[in-house]
């Protein structure tokens, strides 16, 4: 009967087909873009996000005006059996940033990625089109899928559609780092499927929401919970698990680095999310939360350190990923624990806008960098001189997504600190806040390293090795500048985020 | 003790054996190797539970054995990328290894294009 | 029953020893062997846990298609003696780490609950509105047909990885699986006399797959190691990557069932829904061009990037 | 009746017989890959010995099978002995290619 | 109410239309000239507030909220005049180099903050103009791009940034406390008194700004700085964008609750630095370091009067304050434009002495100099009983280190050339010289809010002048020893600091250099999962 009761919640949504068209339509155009190959590769990636961008929105929208989760029961066969896909607040956000980011990244490669005129395909071109489309396909489902075991193969396909990726350029470092990738993270997903195993060992099913009503403390859960949580962190390369991140997202063409650090390692992030807030009950462990929060605290110095202290650009803002992710943990400790009190729902809040700004943030910064290294045809941060003369808005666009990063008014890096900090200070909690605000500081450090560079008188004759656009320049500019707007953001918590959140928030509960 | 427990333990520890090879065989090829008794080991796992959940006169539960055959199948695509880039790392730096060419990644250029 | 436990007691230690074998020793070549065995090994415990469909596709893809796959690895690869890791408490700490993992896991498992929650009961009383008798091909075509989409997507994608990988010049041209020059043609002989029958058994077993154990893997993996045959006896020749008819038939799997999920969306009124009387057939409709679509996956997986383009 | 038994036991009987013989041949097989010197001897000592153990456990194995069944059993017998004596024949050759004299 | 949003908007949208324009590289050439503009609408603002005393308020500016009460128009007025000036003087001044557009885009940028931290009534937009004008302040002290440049800039923004942190700790601290999580800042101050975190949140606080307005030891990044910025830059950071610092003690500091602590803390700060100021100063002998030391000095003295009154729970500090650092705006811009232009230009160099020597008494506090007032207005709270004394020194400490200004002024940029000095760097000069004396009293005139006792006895001019002579006999006596000031390096400290995190950061990065290895990141899943499955399996 708890099953009828998931149904009659399911049934509940008109709009739920969206959910489906969400994933389907991405994954269609990876098909196709396959079969055909060609340029068509190219003008099916397009059609893609176009259609992607509305879906995208429309399930934002619909979660918005009716404050309660979107779903759809696949094949009419309801949960234990069947899969459900689900869309709460935080999936309709995450679709809408993914999608934006996407459909930024993908007008920014076409320069770097056409098919060349002669109709002849080309490796690269045909990789970078299809696995574009197969990552936000994977993306997607992570976002949406209610099925433990289905979300298995969400992550997987999320994997397989990251690593080449990273070895596209065919350079040694950039195949060893996608190996290295590889193999960690298949020892993460398979950490997370054997937690699936024994979660339905104990209760028999792999829904979201009955597992929810099912669990019970006992010792199947904690070690199927610390396994897929492990699993998950290797993924999200949390410290000290990072040490596979800044060699491979270096090492890939700029537009795939901005993928990778701005979207997906956000996937395994947000299952996570997923099964420490949706699966689990109200009871979570505290101590594992402070725990998380340490690792998080722990990136957050130390991977701010390690960036300050790169001699290449990307390099740079790749450790400075795994400064950020650390801040995405801290949302554990300050939430757990504090259900139903005001300040977790801020904790929340700062958390998720945290990740959306980083997201927009590193991705400009990754857009800027590939400019820059273009025009340069280097990223010593030494020999950064004279560029913010030669390509001012690309410089732009690194300084405001630097302030977003160091936290600096107005931007959403600023709202999302300020949240966590008064929820950490509320909450009695002032550690964190001191990280929080050293973070800020070094980060502050690194990013004015580069820009004192950036805009200092170049020390050798200028080479401008490729010409680029304003056209082109304009793209991390825009991103840049959504980090910024978010910054517009009040300074307290928003329902939109909490919508579907089962129990612990209080409000807008499901 | 019933046959599904034994094997059960079986699973456990081969997921243990998988393991180690997959974080201490410097070779490649044996990481590989590892992750596949890893696989083994929690499909086994898996078989176990569907073994236990014999009912409705099925020697079996139809829905984990169902994960497991799409768990072979998703575990040889990834030991098939994962073959294919060692074959590529061997052919492009002669070496199969690991470790990084020289000097750790920072040489890597980050100049694209 | 006595007899039956003692019998996988005898089983289990096998297995434990093959793979502690497969850790142990130092040549990769004999991993890998060991590897081949420890599937069939494996294969034989799906069997003793009744889970036959699971036992073939373990022996067809686990070890069969894995082995061939890390066998064509070896003969790429440079012999080159793998420096192992002269760390010894490295190897120390980890396995201990790994031996307290183990350890919980076992807790667990043999703290299952009892009874075990099943959901073979809702799985038997779907079997009528889907219209098959095997309930493993049930769950994987019609209750959790989207893993089962998704899965062909991974392969694809698989494929498309393995690809990329392939030098810039090399880019369309066709892969080199072995070839074996054979003057008196016993290879051929039998690359020409074993596919008709390869073929016929695949048939079989897609088509018993639906009531009985065997189904798509299976079938697709008998293809696969046919056509195999066939192109190693050079009877075949290896389709060119940027070929318009294998890409086709490599996506053919996955685009049938995102046609029948739309079809689902027509007919019934929800993705991948199967209208009740026809299920079956819109079932063996779907895992035709699926089986096809994985065994010609499955021969590109095996044989790797595309290598020269003057393969004609 | 009382033949009918007899028949049934024979049938028991030729089934025990049958299959331990074949069992044997697969152990002697398997001892001889492992004990013989070199690659052609160890193929001989296996193919032999295995071809016959199958052949006698499906042998076996026949009165116990209904029509369908009975096939399918000769089918993989027919087709082991097919695959194995080619395989064996390539490996075969390959040994004598790796022969230093040769 | 409506106009008020208007004029105090226009205020901010000037110059921040005019940042947006500098994007356009053609406009930005010309924005030097178009930048002098850019104060007008302040300058209305603070004459609007000033008519009435009433608080001027305009809600809602992107849900932020800009108010403007007396303190903040003198400040206001006070560096409005002071930018339109320096703005002059920086268009002649930036006329031979090449990126004059960057330039006047980071003016534009400082400006902004500036203007927004002393109109801003709420916190997040308070901190969002602190972090503006530090940015801006960064970029124009970079200018020049010498290398001594980018060592200034670099060591100003890394303190200013770790002002910022503590300050941001302390507003967090003040948002938690504030009733109803009112971000107003008069709400979330008036909430502060029963907050158990009172102290602490004052002391964040304090010493955010006190590291804003150089208090010793703080103080190691403004002669850097100072020194190596452009003159019309170091005129408008040394002058205008330093108040930011005093504004943010004026709104913050809980004055009505009070805070003996803090205040006293601030206070013993306060008078360290009036007379650390001067004690560096007399050994520099660039005339810029001069006056970056005499500001160190000088707002030590607002320090230790915001200080005392925050430690005897007077509000009245406040304004008195903004009328002394008004003054401090005025005459400390002055006196770097005039350092600026030197005295290599034979015919006119009495233009600069003149004015430059009277602007240096007006600062020691010399009758009917606006500085007059100025000490006139903090007596009450720092001129009587034990602060006597200490008002008496610094004023002769001010003077002493003034008139040794004066003289290097005399000696330091003197070029044989003797080329004549451009009106367009004269004008500037001799405007904010005027001002600087005419505005104290003009205030006067126009506000009743600052409490100074009309009647000037001959007692209180004795108390006044007295501290001036002995200054000025002790100004005699050091430059009599003929001893050629050295240069001692002020950064050296600034140096040991980044020593010091050279030597943890590339620790950390030999840490870093193990952890990337395969081995150490895979035992670190182990680890990880192995102690999550402890902690979760145990903690239920």
């Amino acid at each position: 009967m708890i099953a009828d009761a998931a149904t009659s919640l399911d049934a509940a949504s008109t709009h739920g087909y969206l959910l489906v068209l969400a994933i389907v339509v991405p994954v269609g155009g990876v098909l196709i873009a396959t079969a055909v190959g060609g340029r068509t590769a190219e003008r099916t990636a397009f059609a893609v996000i176009a259609a992607g961008l509305i879906l995208g929105f429309a399930i934002l929208l619909d979660v918005w005006m009716t404050s309660r989760p979107l779903a759809y029961v696949l094949g009419n066969w309801a949960a234990p059996l069947g899969i459900t896909l689900r869309a709460d607040g935080i999936s309709a956000v995450m679709l809408v940033t993914t999608a934006l980011i996407i459909a930024a990244t993908a007008l920014y490669a076409c320069a770097d990625f056409t098919i060349p005129r002669d109709g002849l395909e080309a490796r690269a071109p045909f990789v970078f089109w299809v696995l574009l489309l197969a990552v936000w396909a994977a993306l997607n489902t992570v976002f949406l899928s209610g099925d433990l075991f289905n979300l298995y193969v969400a992550l997987e396909l999320l994997t397989f559609a990251a690593v080449p990726l990273v070895a596209l350029s065919g350079r040694a470092e950039a195949i060893t780092a996608a190996l290295r990738y590889l193999l960690f993270a298949l020892a993460g997903s398979i950490f997370y499927l054997l937690g699936v195993a024994l979660l339905y060992g104990a209760y028999g099913t792999l829904d979201i929401i009955l597992l929810h009503q099912r669990i019970r403390p006992e010792l199947a859960v904690s070690l199927a919970v610390a396994m897929m949580t492990a699993g998950l962190l290797a993924k999200t390369a949390l410290f000290p698990l990072h040490f596979w991140l800044p060699p491979a997202h270096a090492g890939a063409p700029p537009a795939a680095s901005a993928i990778l650090s701005a979207l997906v390692v956000k996937g395994s992030f947000f299952l996570i999310i997923r099964i420490w807030f949706d699966v689990l009950p109200g009871s979570r462990s505290l101590a594992a939360a402070q725990v998380l929060g340490v690792m998080g605290a722990a990136a957050i110095l130390f991977g701010s350190i390690v960036a300050f202290r790169q001699a290449r650009l990307k390099l740079l803002i790749a450790y400075s990923t795994v400064a950020q992710i650390g801040y995405l943990f801290l949302l554990f400790p300050l939430v757990v624990g504090f259900e139903g009190s005001p300040w977790s729902a801020t904790a929340w809040t700062g958390g998720w806008i945290q990740l959306v700004s980083h997201a927009f943030a590193k991705a400009a910064m990754f857009m800027a960098a590939g400019l820059i290294a273009q025009a340069l045809g280097h990223d010593r941060i030494d020999d950064l001189g004279g560029v913010a003369r030669a390509l001012p808005l690309t410089v732009l666009a690194f300084a405001i997504s630097g302030i977003s990063l160091m936290g600096v008014p107005p931007s959403g890096g600023f709202v999302a600190k300020w949240l966590m900090l008064s929820a950490s200070v509320e909450e009695g909690q002032w550690w964190w806040a001191v990280t929080v605000v050293a973070g800020g500081l070094i980060a502050g450090a690194y990013v004015i390293r580069v820009m004192t560079r950036m805009l200092g008188p170049r020390l050798e004759l200028p080479t401008l090795s490729v010409k680029v656009d304003r056209w082109r320049q304009s793209l991390p500019l825009s991103l840049a500048i959504c980090a910024m707007l978010l910054g517009l953001l009040p300074l307290q918590s928003l329902e939109l985020l909490q919508v579907g959140l089962p129990h612990f928030l209080g409000s807008a509960g499901r | 003790m019933t046959s599904a427990t034994l094997f059960g333990l079986c699973g456990a520890i081969l997921i243990g054996l998988g393991l180690f090879e997959l974080i201490t065989d410097p070779h490649p090829l044996r990481k590989i190797l590892g992750f596949n008794l890893l696989g083994g080991g929690v499909f086994l796992v898996l078989g176990v539970v569907a073994r236990r959940g014999a009912a409705a006169g099925y020697l079996g539960d139809p829905v984990p054995q169902a994960l497991v055959i799409t768990g072979i199948v998703v575990a040889f695509s990834a030991t098939a990328l994962a073959v294919a880039l060692v074959v590529r790392l061997s052919e492009v730096s002669g070496r199969v290894s690991l470790a990084y060419a020289s000097s750790e990644q920072t040489d890597s250029d980050g100049a694209e294009g | 029953m006595m007899v039956a436990l003692i019998v996988d007691v005898g089983l289990a230690i096998l297995i434990l020893f093959v793979a502690g074998w497969i850790v142990a020793v130092r040549s990769t070549f004999a991993a890998v062997i060991g590897f081949v065995v420890y599937g069939l090994l494996l294969s034989l415990v799906w069997v003793r846990l009744w889970a036959i469909d699971i036992a073939l596709t373990e022996a067809a893809i686990g070890s069969g298609v894995t082995g061939a796959l890390l066998l064509r690895t070896l003969s790429r690869l440079p012999v080159e003696h793998s420096e192992r890791s002269a760390n010894g408490s490295f190897r120390f700490i980890a396995g201990l780490f790994c031996a307290f993992i183990s350890l919980a896991i076992a807790m667990v498992i043999v703290a299952l609950p009892e009874p075990a929650p099943t959901l073979a009961p809702e799985a038997s009383a779907g079997l009528p509105a889907v219209g098959v008798g095997n309930p493993v091909t049930a769950v994987l075509l019609s209750y959790r047909a989207f893993d089962t989409f998704l899965e062909k997507v991974v392969l694809v994608l698989a494929l498309v990885g393995c690809w990329s990988l392939a030098a810039d010049r090399d880019w369309g041209g066709t892969p080199v699986l072995w070839r074996y020059s054979d003057p008196d043609g016993v290879l051929k002989f039998l690359a020409q006399t074993l596919p008709p029958i390869g073929v016929l058994v695949a048939i079989y077993m897609l088509w018993t797959g639906a009531d009985h154990p065997g189904g798509a893997f299976q079938a697709s993996a008998m293809l696969a190691a046919m056509w195999m045959l066939t192109i190693v006896a050079g009877l075949m020749r290896m389709p060119r990557t940027n070929d318009d008819l294998l890409r086709l038939t490599l996506v053919s799997g996955a685009s049938a069932f995102l046609l029948l999920g739309f079809a689902g969306f027509g007919i019934v009124g929800s993705f991948l829904a199967y209208p009740p009387d026809y299920a079956k057939a819109l079932i063996v409709a779907v895992e035709i061009p699926m089986t096809i679509a994985v065994a010609a996956t499955l021969v590109m997986l095996v044989a790797g990037p595309p290598q020269r383009r003057d393969m004609s | 009746m009382k033949t009918a038994m007899t028949l049934l036991l024979a049938r028991d009987i030729f089934t025990i017989v049958a299959v331990t013989f074949g069992a044997f041949f697969f152990l002697a097989g398997t001892v001889g890959l492992i004990r013989f010197p070199d690659t052609l001897t160890r193929l001989h000592a296996l193919t032999k010995a295995d071809n016959l153990g199958l052949g006698l456990v499906a042998l076996g194995l026949l009165p116990w099978a209904d029509g369908i069944l009975a096939l399918k059993i000769v089918c993989v017998w027919v087709l082991v002995q097919f695959s194995s004596s080619t395989v064996s024949q390539l490996i075969a050759r390959l040994a004598q290619q790796e022969r230093p004299q040769a | 109410m409506t106009d008020a949003t208007i004029v105090l908007s226009s205020a901010l949208a000037l110059p921040g239309v005019l940042l947006l324009l500098c994007l356009f590289p053609s406009v930005r050439a010309r924005m030097p000239k178009f930048a002098v503009i850019a104060p007008v609408p302040a300058l209305a603002a603070a004459w609007f507030a000033g008519r009435d005393p009433s608080i001027v308020f305009a809600t809602h500016f992107f849900q932020g909220h800009l108010a403007l009460d007396v303190a903040g128009a003198l400040l206001l007025a006070a560096a409005a005049i002071l930018w339109i000036c320096a703005g002059l003087y920086a268009a002649t001044e930036m006329r031979r180099s090449r990126n004059a557009g960057n330039f006047s885009a980071w003016w534009l940028t400082a400006m902004l903050g500036n203007f927004g931290v002393v109109m801003s009534a709420d916190i997040a937009s308070f901190y969002l103009f602190l972090a503006a004008g530090t940015i801006g302040a960064y970029g124009m002290i970079m200018h020049t791009m010498t290398p001594d440049a980018r060592r200034a800039s670099v060591t100003y923004i890394g303190f200013a940034l770790a002002g910022e942190a503590s300050i941001l700790i302390g507003l967090v601290l003040l948002a938690a406390a504030s009733p109803g999580h009112s971000l107003l800042i008069r709400d979330a101050v008036a909430g502060l008194s029963p907050s158990p975190w009172r102290d602490l949140t004052v002391a964040f606080l304090a010493l955010g700004f006190g590291l804003k307005i150089g208090l010793a030891p703080l103080h190691i990044w403004m002669p850097l700085a100072y020194t190596a910025a452009p003159i019309s830059a170091a005129a408008v950071l040394s002058g205008a964008a330093v108040k930011a610092g005093v504004i943010g003690l004026i709104r913050f500091m809980p004055f009505d609750a009070g805070s003996v602590n803090v205040g006293t803390g601030l206070a013993m700060a306060g008078i360290v630095s009036t007379f650390y100021g001067v004690a560096v100063g007399i050994t520099r002998a660039n005339p810029k370091t001069i006056l970056a030391c005499s500001s160190i000095s000088q707002m030590g003295v607002i320090a230790t009067l915001i200080g005392v009154g925050l430690a005897t729970a007077n509000a009245g500090v406040a304004i008195a304050a903004a009328f002394y650092g008004a003054h401090h705006v005025l005459v400390k811009g002055g006196l770097f434009l005039a350092a600026g232009i030197g005295v290599s230009d034979r015919r006119n160099r009495w233009l600069v002495f003149v004015p430059a020597t009277v602007l240096a008494f007006a600062l020691a506090g010399l009758p009917f100099t606006g500085g007059y007032l100025a000490k006139e207005a903090v007596k009450p709270f720092i001129g009587e009983g034990a602060f006597a004394i200490f008002a008496a020194l610094s004023a002769a400490g001010t003077t002493l280190l003034m008139l040794f200004f004066v003289t290097r002024l005399g000696s330091a940029s003197h070029d044989p050339r003797g080329t004549p000095t451009a009106s367009g760097l004269l004008v500037p000069w001799l405007a904010t010289a005027f001002f600087a004396i005419a505005i104290p009293w003009l205030s006067l005139s126009l506000t009743d809010a600052i409490p100074i006792s009309e009647v000037n006895s001959i007692a209180d001019l004795w108390s006044a002048i007295w501290p001036i002579l002995i200054g000025g006999g002790l100004v005699a006596l050091w430059l009599n020893q003929k001893r050629q000031p050295r240069e001692i390096d002020v950064a050296s400290a600034a140096d040991i600091i980044r020593r010091m995190m050279t030597i943890c950061t590339s620790t950390v990065e030999r840490a870093e250099a193990i952890l990337r290895q395969w081995q150490a990141g895979s035992i670190s899943l182990l680890a990880v999962t192995t102690v999550l499955i402890v902690i979760i399996a145990t903690g239920r």
